[in-house]
């Protein structure tokens, strides 16, 4: 089945096509689940202009954050973009366009994206600036604003362990953005823990089916922590 | 006198009953789950897609591929589930989850709640605020009832951008228990040594005192 | 964890509460992954005016249709309803309404009931007999219909393993509209193959959070084929 | 020589490419599974929940769980996923699916189809096919040329209720593969020894004959 063969070997062929102003849509929440070798790829290649959509945008020194020094990226569109001084400094100097997205509402939009439903009700952000030109309507009584789907010429995925065909299973809340990544980009790149054979990974656990992944690539990963927060031993 | 960060927490835990699946914001609303009540269990929900959330982890437990909303590092509870930010936000949109505490910088009469963005400040981002506002039937908003300043907080219109239109029933400050029905603030609670008079005073929207009003019990 | 136990002994005490004229979801796909028992409960209990949300109909003697007979239900909105005589008999002569709803757009729908979003747009149907009715708008050049959600008083699940607390595995095609009912249900009512203790299912691997559930049940089932199709051992 | 059921489905079956994954409807659709040509490999996927679908199983491996959207037993390949229906027609509708081949009553020279309904007669509904015309970019639909007694199937205009609108660009018949375009019919392949005069007088549609039209090659 060679035409299903997703692997790629290096991460200049994970990103090949890549060129200045395109969408790319990222996986992630904080700094868990994050395609953190996909975005130092990027941020080597040094494509500009990027339109990025993500739930956060990293730290100063790891994960998206990692696009801001030479000024990569032009416009994010994400629920909260604390913990990033860089971050700030080009937002209030408008270098960078910020457009903030309810989180529920931003996975929502992703995953109509990948579902082929254009647009979709909510009413998440009715009555607030999230609301402002957009279309409202009753149903049953109640307020809803219009909220348009969202696709990606990128999509960049970390996942746990796949298949050679592009099954993936994601670990605990790494999962988080990722699946709904997966289907909204017109290519799906994915980054993974580990690569097993078609047929050792049971049907009902997969997460992400193959068919939305085009591109797949097996690394080692930091996983830096945000919070390390912990308790004593005994308590 | 005023009731500390934790004594907020803790008469918030006695609304909780058993069986509920819970979301708490990050600050005061996190601290909540410490005091649960004897022979009440409550499912923790964090909407980076985690329902079962556990204490934090030992230092051995330690895993970055397992964290709240707040990015901290937690464990799993028995019985717990993992699932993607969609079907999170279907949970808590959908109105499954049974209660929500949360965080405000402002409330109103109206049950507006104004809680991630301050003109002129850094805009940080309303996260998954304005979606578990809107999806929730029940959320209890804790705050201090005033400024440091004196400023109110409770409102007969929100002056700050809003993260939810009326959408707000209960407010617990570090004052008094409030429910907000029919466009005004009503007086349940104040918190113990704290005079009704004070209450009004530092409230702005109209206040409803019915009544004797109790202090609260812990 | 008492207030998270979802278990109930019985098929009365599975299905309590639900009286004539209330609208039920069922999950299942043809005959498979159908909650064959809770159907036969209702048809025991003789429920009527019954509105019925559910891809098929069953067949004369087994699933939903053992419902038919009685004339227990008033309307049922589906995709397909063949393979069913008196079903036929019924919407030939107008006791039975039938509302024919696109497969994936009655996937969609259940979806968005359980989801909180009261309506979403999608192309399929548009300018087809489906769309009558419905608003059409466009987006990016293409046409596409306003599809509203769909909620239930009750919604019926079979499922494979489940935990106490009502987190559940479903096994092969027997997923189908499962997962997506679940949601859906003011009241959801799962009956499933084994019941094990919280903390035995991976939680990674868990298809539907036990949150949707409200009652559990253990059962043993028929598993009726429709279709028996096999080759010969050799082929 | 008009093609049999299983040469329509051998024809079908030459425009698959390695690599795709592709949805067969019931009927001639289904048999296009038994043509696929050497060196190429496709996924098939099952509306109801299935990305990989084997082979029919022996009485051994029946499982009254793994069925396909014919409800039919079915078996499951090496590197098959399971999903519910929502996912399914997410994939569908996405416009994931590479090639959808599925049958019809007729279809016109604006891409129109109607393979569902009959008024009249029985309905029994349309299943996921209005989902699949809608969502795929891909599209072959597999018919008769004309009815038994002669009646046309290509059609200037649908008669019959639409199945979709404007989403079909390939027919295959037991006659001719035809593309849609512009408005019009373009006929592109006759089956052997069947004479393009005899395909125009089954067409009811706009029929364009540009050049010299090929027999199909199997």
């Amino acid at each position: 089945m060679s035409g299903f063969d997703k692997v790629v070997h290096s991460y200049e062929e994970a990103m090949a096509g890549l060129t200045d102003n395109m969408t790319i849509i990222s996986g992630g929440f904080g700094l868990c689940g994050i395609p953190e070798n996909l975005i130092s790829e990027i941020k080597h290649k040094g494509t500009r202009g990027l339109t990025l959509i993500s739930n956060n945008c990293g730290v100063d020194d790891f994960g998206l954050g990692l696009l801001l020094p030479a000024r990569q990226i032009r416009k994010i569109i994400a629920s909260y973009v604390g913990e990033n001084a860089e971050f700030e400094r080009q937002m209030m100097s408008g270098e960078l366009s910020v457009e903030l997205t309810p989180q529920g509402t931003l996975a929502e939009k992703m995953r109509a994206g990948g579902a082929g439903i254009p647009a979709f009700y909510t009413a998440t952000g009715v009555g607030t600036p999230v609301a402002e030109g957009k279309d409202e309507r009753q149903f049953n009584g109640r307020s809803y604003i219009l909220e348009e789907a969202i696709v990606a010429d990128f999509a960049l995925v970390k996942a746990w362990k796949a298949d050679r065909y592009g099954n993936l299973i994601f670990r605990k809340t790494a999962r988080n953005f990722n699946p709904l990544a997966a289907t909204a980009g017109k290519i799906t790149v994915v980054e993974v823990e580990e690569i097993v054979e078609p047929g050792q990974l049971d049907p009902d656990e997969i997460h992400t089916p193959g068919i939305y992944v085009n591109r797949l690539i097996q690394s080692t990963f930091e996983k830096r922590i945000e919070q390390r927060t912990t308790r004593a031993a005994g308590e | 006198m005023a009731l500390t960060r934790d004594q907020i927490a803790q008469r918030v835990a006695l609304e909780l009953q058993d069986g509920f699946y819970v979301n708490l914001g990050i600050g005061i609303p996190t601290r909540v789950a410490n005091f649960i009540p004897q022979g009440i269990d409550v499912m923790l929900q964090s909407e980076n897609g985690l329902l079962g959330m556990g204490a934090f982890p030992t230092e051995a437990e330690v895993d970055a591929d397992l964290i709240n909303a707040g990015k901290q590092t937690v464990t799993m509870v028995a019985g717990a589930s993992i699932f993607d930010s969609a079907e999170s936000f279907a949970m808590i949109r959908g109105g499954h989850v049974d209660l929500t505490v949360l965080g405000a910088f402002e409330v109103d009469v109206n049950g507006n709640i104004a809680s991630y963005m301050i003109p002129g400040k850094l805009i940080k981002g309303m996260g998954g605020a304005m979606d578990l506002v809107a999806g929730a039937d029940n959320i209890i908003v804790t705050m201090t009832h005033a400024s440091k300043h004196g400023a109110a907080k409770l409102l007969s219109h929100c002056t700050l951008p809003l993260t939810g239109k009326g959408c707000i029933k209960k407010v617990l400050t570090d004052l008094a228990f409030i429910e907000i029905k029919a466009g005004k603030f009503h007086l349940l609670e104040r918190a113990p040594g704290v005079s009704v008079d004070e209450i009004i005073k530092l409230t702005q929207g109209e206040l409803v005192i019915s009544g004797e009003i109790p202090e609260m019990q812990f």
